[in-house]
């Protein structure tokens, strides 16, 4: 038996007549990096979004670790060790990097809502951040503004504030998307690594990082599952590569 | 297609250039971004610029068109001066501008996009909607649906298809592949050749150098606010090893 | 003994909102006035006049005149517009024993829960507007009434006032609606008005919302089929209405500009600087005035308390009243007049605009000594 | 026949002149939706041009002699110049910032505009009557209405609607929609972005003016007569939701009704209503009505 | 010296000053300027550090106001437990308003505080105790703990300066917390900040709770300072008044609300005294009539401060000192 960490069940969305995600059934095995792929449109983000409870499904069963968490809060669901990143990269720009990270770590220390403390009495944290900050090459940048950041390291940053949460499972969107070569490279190793006793879910366009590091491929059209298996099984299957990867050996290869 | 014009402009040294940028600089607030771009696109050509994230690709098409705080230096277009100019009066000099995020306008039809982009030039004609369908059969079937509801793909071939219409001969396309599946990259890659060869002027910014490769007749490279590099195809086999460093292609 | 070797006089009123156009500058003009007429000194000890704004916000007033009293050796304060502003002021010029002569607030509590030895509440009252036009009006015939209240305290204890006089006098209340200050329509409280076939409709409010009433009412031909009343009403608001639309209409005032000579002499060198009528809180501002120096110069002194035995024993009498007297719960006592609005076929001449009905003597114009709840009258 | 202890003529006649009031409304807050909606501005003056209106129509009939019709088109056009004026000067500088500072910029242009009426004209305000053309009253049966009231309606359903169809079925209307997303992408196809944005402006307070001449008649002219408007104005427009035209009118007619029916039941809560049905609006519906949330 | 002492020589100096202040300036107004000022702190909390406009103040400060004023003077209650309780109403007026307003965004957030804080004036508009327009009037100040007696202005100064000087420290904690941390990356990016699990609604709650009880607390000093409560304190214009003062003072600046709040202050105060003296100065007769133009001049600095000082008095000093004094 494989161990499934999430999985979802006759999953749909509907907006306003117009099916965005139709009778989805993902299972995501434990340890995998699992992506999601699929056109412009197939319903990837609402996904997401409905993993993550910034959407409510209109039908279907969402379980975690054998758990229905079909209706649980966002902030319960991040508790319960399933934590996302945006698509677009989001940090909060005006605090330090250092600042960034140890906003997640906070969360645990129970003390969010003492207003009447000091702020010195996070400062326990700071190793822990610096920990995760090495994690993703970022020690160097302890102290700078995270708007001051290269794109690349918004990026790192922002992975290194998700681990700080302790995920059991990692949602992704488009974690490579607008970034240059080196950075691509540079990221997709970072996901290898941290993806260790990790379970990894993301949705991703360049096929060169989906083909590198995912244990495992679910094709989504129009709001359906259109193929799953490893990459070399979706890529040659033919409905795929009609709908996604294109004719042509250029495709094949990788766009990017 | 008869009332497309059958002009195929040749690449010459003669003829003014399309597009002619010289010292230019350009701020956004109090950042100075742009230092010293030089650039020159002929008539007919297709140009890339390459370059790492925030290199200054996207706000040197957005300095063409005056959209950042401000700018100094020299800008022309067909021969006509641009610095000075407001952006309406630049995009009547016969530009199209794609930008980076498509701006699809979500309280329009997928129709009244298209037709919004006023006609710019009283010379040229531009393509007629007919040929705009004919071309992208998706959006004809959905022109009356919202703008916003379109895939991603489609919305950027809206992007594209609506400035298409106003008879601007010299395109500005920022990063037109961004975030598309694969299959619709090859779309427009089909599609820019043959606006290549209706004889358009285009300048394409790109992060996909892949796409771009084959499209372009010559490259810049920008880096840091300024044109670090350029060749055209030919030369591109030689330039490779250059560009691994510059942008770890 | 002139404290500091100044009579100061501090008047606090409301200089450039609602209520500015019926005291404002108009009353820092009258204040003049009266000190010009004292000859600008008592016994070579200077008059010196300050002026202050208050918005209409009782903490501005309260703080104003409290630092006047302590810091600037302010003697006497003339309060203008506004009842919030005026008991805030009572209770500072008790606390610093200084005489406080209000004119523009119309609140009864000013005499009675809220009174004080150091008031004078000089012009008139919403008792005595209602004793005025309720009775009145009832004996010329108006037997049914409705009222258009403001929902404020001043327009409720209007109503209260009145209907009490009306039932006195033998007429009956219908009904009441209540609109709220600054309604943006009267049209729908008038028809409401209308709808109870009373005779007269009594406007229980006042300034813009009085004037917008009347407005309406003529609009919607109200005016044909029943009367108005106006409780509070003041010779700008019929100015800026005209008479076309005001004609007819009943009114209590303490003093109108064309009542008598002195009246009328007074008024024109007003007219002369302002290029208006004077109102009667103007014309009270410069009664009150005199009175206060008067006082200081028989005694010769301007000390709080002196000044204030001194206005109980002596009568008032200048071109705005005649023998008034000051009671003790702080009511200045004097006539009030019942008027009714020219039709513009009367008026001869620019501001001519009232007829007098008949004189309202002092001890049944205002409250009684068996209604007063001030301890200090008992 | 009597509903709840009113006699049903009564209630008609309220409702009718809910309406009117409804008919101020609307082209208010139209004005206002129509100015939110391309410059990002929450524009507090709209209550100080609705007085300038006014004023302009007493003014030009005591100074000029210029009876109500001509200044029914002078006194919007002149207020619309100086919107423009000040659209040019100010708030051209605010785009980019947060709408708090639009919203404070015309609320300081209110203070000083309506004190300086104050200042020259005192608070009491200005006697103005109905044009001949439109004295007198019709007798409807259940309520005898004044003609320039249904005037008022007419003119103002008139106005409302042109300027609904103009916006959503032109293509100018096109160009001020896909503004209000993009503006600076709309003027990079060409169009002169800048001038629409101004002549938007005008054109919005404008609006306000012109129902400051309709209000004319009806109220006394008056330098307060905006200030005690305006904040039911913005009501309004939030309820049908910021930037939606229709939503400003169809509030705007509605929220007239449910004033007028407030004076009939409980008419001491009738300045009141407008911010119980906001706040209930606001709850339910986030974004307003009509509007759409980002 | 190093730039710690002279901020702390200069707070040392600032606290001499406001402790002298009574000897050379008038302690009711002096009283008056701390009440304003710490409702601007109070809501310079909101919409400096949490970035949350609301424009129904009033409400809170206003409401608190009346209920002090009725508990001190109806109820007869002692003035250190009628503080409390107009506290805490700011406190539960703002729990109430914040749990129906706290899930909508931007303007949508303002309209609707501004909406429930006109049902609040309609309250008391209402109220039989609160005396319609004629106010609460006539609330005693009491005893302190029963036997500082507060009627003597000096010794309530102190004690209302003690107060108003706990309070914006306990501000200043709350902007340096743990909390004020989660607060500034709401701010920041909210999505964002609701990854890691919090949940924003609950901490902006918060914050609007705490914004509102301060208001109230500044509210009731207010009521037992002056010794009454009007409607003015409810109604929408102080609400825009204090967003004048926390903007001409500087957004999200610890100290540019009181700046602002004195100059507004004074402005509505002093008008007519600087009108009078800047005739005697420059012979222009027109300035003596300034008094009579509060609202002129108060509309010229509202558009002066949007055009050319949009980071209020204190944030444009801040930035000049930066530009000058490079802090690294
Ligand atoms: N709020 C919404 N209302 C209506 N339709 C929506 C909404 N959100 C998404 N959709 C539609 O649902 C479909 C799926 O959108 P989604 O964003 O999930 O696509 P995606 O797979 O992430 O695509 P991309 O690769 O372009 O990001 C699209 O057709 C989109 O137009
Ligand atoms: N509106 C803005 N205000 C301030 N700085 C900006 C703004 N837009 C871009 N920049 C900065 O200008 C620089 C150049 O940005 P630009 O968008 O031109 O880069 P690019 O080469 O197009 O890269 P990308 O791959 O991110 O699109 C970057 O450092 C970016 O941070
Ligand atoms: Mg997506
Ligand atoms: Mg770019």
């Amino acid at each position: 038996m494989n161990d499934i960490i999430l999985e979802t069940k006759s999953l749909s969305k509907e907006f306003k007549g117009f099916t965005a995600v139709n009778n989805v059934n993902l299972q995501v095995e434990r340890g995998h990096i699992h992506a999601l792929i699929g056109p412009n449109g197939a319903g990837k983000t609402t996904c997401f979004n409905l993993l993550t409870k910034f959407l409510v499904p209109t039908s279907g069963q969402i379980l975690f670790n054998g758990h229905d968490i079909t209706s649980t809060a966002p902030a319960q669901i991040s508790r319960m060790g399933i934590i996302r990143s945006f698509q677009i990269s989001a940090v909060f720009p005006h605090l330090t990097t250092l600042e960034n990270v140890r906003i997640g770590l906070q969360r645990k220390l129970n003390t969010s809502f003492h207003f009447w403390k000091s702020a010195n009495t996070l400062s326990a944290l700071n190793e822990r951040a610096m920990a995760l900050l090495a994690e993703v090459d970022l020690e160097k940048f302890a102290d700078t503004l995270a708007v001051d950041l290269p794109y690349g390291r918004k990026r790192a940053l922002e992975i290194a504030t998700t681990l700080g949460m302790d995920p059991e499972l990692m949602l992704l969107d488009e974690p490579t998307q607008g970034m240059g070569h080196e950075d691509v490279g540079r990221v997709t190793a970072l996901i290898k690594k941290v993806s260790a006793g990790r379970t990894i879910l993301m949705v991703e366009h360049n096929m060169n990082v989906v083909s590198g590091i995912c244990d495992k491929i679910s094709v989504l059209q129009r709001g359906a599952m259109l193929a799953e298996g490893s990459y070399d099984e979706v890529s040659k299957n033919p409905l795929v590569v009609e709908a996604y990867m294109g004719t042509t050996d250029v495709a094949l290869a990788g766009e990017h | 297609m008869s009332s497309l014009s059958p002009i195929v402009a040749v690449p010459s040294f003669q003829t003014i250039p399309a597009l002619n940028i010289s010292n230019l600089q350009a701020w956004y607030g109090e950042a100075h971004i742009l230092h010293n771009v030089n650039l020159t696109v002929h008539a007919g050509e297709v140009v890339t610029l390459l370059g790492r994230n925030g290199a200054g690709r996207t706000t040197t098409l957005r300095a063409v068109m005056g959209l950042v705080g401000k700018r100094s230096g020299a800008i022309q277009i067909m021969g006509k001066d641009a610095i000075s100019l407001a952006t309406y009066k630049i995009a009547h000099l016969g530009v199209g501008y794609c930008p980076e995020e498509r701006g699809i306008f979500s309280s329009l039809s997928v129709e009244e996009n298209l037709l919004l982009p006023p006609v710019v030039s009283k010379t040229e004609k531009g393509m007629s909607i007919a040929e705009i369908y004919e071309m992208f059969p998706n959006l004809y079937e959905r022109r009356n649906s919202q703008g916003t509801r379109l895939s991603g793909g489609e919305q950027q071939m809206l992007a594209v298809a609506r400035i298409l219409r106003t008879g601007a001969r010299l395109l500005l396309l920022d990063e037109i592949s961004e975030g598309l599946a694969p299959v619709i990259v090859q779309a427009l890659g089909r599609m820019i050749m043959t606006l290549k060869e209706k004889g358009y002027t285009i300048v394409m910014v790109e992060q996909n150098f892949r796409f771009a490769a084959p499209l372009a007749d010559r490259f810049y490279v920008m880096e840091h606010g300024q044109i670090v590099e350029t060749f055209s195809a030919t030369e591109l086999e030689q330039k490779m090893p250059l560009l691994n460093t510059l942008l770890g292609v | 003994q002139i404290s500091g070797d100044v009579v100061k006089i501090g008047f606090i009123t409301d200089m450039s909102s609602v209520y500015s156009d019926i005291d404002g500058a108009g009353g820092v003009e009258a204040i003049k006035m009266a000190i010009a007429d004292m000859g600008g000194s008592i016994n070579g000890k200077k008059i010196e006049l300050l002026v202050a704004d208050h918005q209409n916000k009782a903490d501005i007033a309260s703080s104003k005149a409290r630092e006047w009293f302590d810091r600037d050796g302010v003697d006497m304060l003339i309060g203008g517009t506004n009842s919030g502003t005026a008991l805030a002021m009572a209770k500072i010029a008790a606390e610093k024993k200084k005489p406080f002569f209000e004119i523009g607030a119309g609140s009864t509590r000013l005499t009675n829960e809220e009174c004080t030895p150091y008031t004078l509440h000089y012009a008139y009252d919403t008792y005595a507007l209602g004793k005025g036009t309720g009775s009145a009006v009832v004996k010329h015939g108006g037997k049914t009434w409705f009222f258009l209240t403001a929902d404020y305290a001043f327009g409720a204890s209007l109503e209260k006032d009145t209907t009490a006089i009306i039932k006195a006098a033998g007429g009956t209340v219908l009904g009441s609606v209540k609109h709220p200050l600054n309604a943006s329509d009267f049209s729908s409280f008038l028809l409401q008005a209308q709808a109870s076939k009373a005779q007269i409709i009594g406007l229980a409010n006042a300034g813009g919302d009085f004037v917008n009433s009347v407005k309406a009412a003529n609009e919607f031909g109200i005016t044909k089929t029943a009367k108005l009343a106006g409780m509070l009403v003041f010779i700008n608001d019929i100015h800026s209405l005209t008479l076309q639309q005001t004609q007819g209409m009943y009114l209590t005032d303490s003093w109108y500009w064309d009542q008598d000579a002195a009246s009328r002499a007074w008024a024109k060198r007003y007219f002369a600087k302002m290029n208006k009528e004077p109102s009667s809180l103007q014309a009270a501002d410069y009664s009150a005035a005199t009175q206060y120096l008067t006082a200081v110069k028989a005694i010769g002194t301007d000390d709080g308390e002196k000044v204030i035995a001194q206005l109980r024993k002596m009568k008032f009498n200048d071109m705005y009243t005649k023998n008034a007297y000051l009671r003790a719960d702080g009511r200045v006592v004097h006539d009030m007049t019942l008027y009714q609005v020219k039709t513009p076929a009367e008026s001869k001449y620019p501001w001519d605009y009232l007829n007098k009905i008949q004189t309202i003597p002092g001890d049944q114009a205002f409250m009684s000594k068996a209604d007063s709840k001030c301890a200090a009258w008992k | 026949m009597e509903i709840f202890g009113i006699p049903a003529s009564a209630l008609m006649s309220q409702l009718l002149l809910g309406l009117v009031n409804g008919s101020f409304y609307a082209m208010l807050s139209l004005g206002l939706a129509v100015i939110f909606g391309l410059l990002n501005v929450i524009n507090f003056a709209h209550g100080a041009f609705y007085m300038l209106g006014a004023f302009l129509a007493w003014m030009g009939l005591t100074y000029f002699g210029l009876n109500y019709w001509v200044m029914l088109f002078v006194g919007p056009l002149i207020v619309g110049v100086f919107g423009m004026l000040i659209e040019r000067t100010m708030l051209r500088w605010l785009y980019k910032l947060d709408h708090l500072y639009g919203l404070l910029l015309t609320f300081g242009i209110t203070l000083m505009v309506e004190g300086i009426f104050r200042s020259i004209y005192g608070v009491s305000g200005q006697p103005y009557s109905a044009p001949e053309l439109l004295s007198g009253a019709t007798d409807l049966g259940f309520m005898v209405l004044p003609n320039y009231r249904a005037w008022v309606v007419l003119a103002s359903l008139l106005v409302c609607f042109t300027t609904w169809f103009v916006i959503e079925r032109t293509k100018l209307g096109a160009y001020l929609r896909a503004g209000t997303e993009n503006p600076q992408l709309v003027e990079a196809f060409g169009i002169n972005v800048p001038l629409m944005v101004t002549l938007t402006y005008g054109f919005g307070v404008a609006l306000a003016a012109f129902a400051g001449v309709l209000a004319a008649p009806v109220i006394q002219v008056s330098p307060l007569m905006g200030s005690n408007l305006i904040i039911v104005v913005f009501a309004v427009v939030v309820i049908g939701g910021m930037g939606s035209i229709l939503g400003a009118i169809v509030t705007g007619l509605m929220l007239g009704v449910i004033e007028g029916l407030t004076r009939v039941f409980y008419p001491q809560g009738s300045a009141t209503v407008v911010f119980v049905v906001m706040a209930i609006v606001l709850v339910l519906r986030p974004a307003g009505l009509f509007g759409k949330e980002k | 010296m190093n730039k710690k002492a002279i901020y702390q020589m200069g707070y040392g100096l600032l606290f001499l000053m406001v402790l002298a202040a009574p000897l050379a300036i008038y302690p009711v107004f002096l009283m008056k300027l701390l009440c304003f000022a710490l409702f601007a702190c109070a809501f310079n909390l909101l919409i400096g550090f949490t970035g949350l406009l609301s424009f129904g103040h009033a409400a809170f400060f206003g409401g608190a106001g009346y209920i002090t004023g009725y508990a001190l003077s109806l109820l007869g209650l002692p003035v250190e437990i009628s503080l409390l309780l107009g506290t805490l109403s700011g406190a539960l007026i703002g729990l109430v308003m914040g749990s129906l307003a706290i899930r909508r965004q931007g303007i949508y957030f303002t309209m609707i505080t501004l909406a429930l804080a006109q049902m609040v004036y309609f309250i008391f508009l209402q109220a039989p105790f609160a005396g319609g327009e004629d106010g609460l009037q006539g609330v005693p100040r009491g005893k302190l703990l029963g036997m500082l007696d507060l009627s003597n202005d000096l010794t309530l100064y102190y004690v209302v300066l003690a107060i108003a000087i706990a309070a914006f420290l306990l501000i200043t904690r709350i902007v340096n917390s743990p909390f004020g941390l989660v607060l500034k990356a709401i701010k920041e990016n909210e999505p964002r900040a609701i990854s890691p699990g919090y949940d924003v609604h609950r901490y902006k709650l918060l914050a609007f709770v705490l914004s509102a009880a301060i208001a109230g607390l500044a509210g009731a000093m207010k009521t037992v300072v002056l010794g009454f409560e009007t409607l003015t304190d409810v109604h929408w214009t102080m609400s825009g008044l204090v967003v004048l003062m926390t903007l001409v003072g500087g957004l999200g600046t610890l100290t540019g609300p009181i700046v602002g709040a004195v100059i507004i202050i004074l402005l509505e105060n002093k008008l007519g005294d600087i009108g009078n003296w800047l005739a005697a100065v420059t012979h222009i007769d027109w300035f003596n009539s300034l008094d009579e133009s509060v609202t002129i001049v108060t509309g010229f600095i509202f558009i002066v401060c949007v055009l050319a000082f949009r980071r209020g008095i204190v944030g444009e000093l801040g930035a000049l000192l930066k530009k000058h004094l490079p802090t690294h």
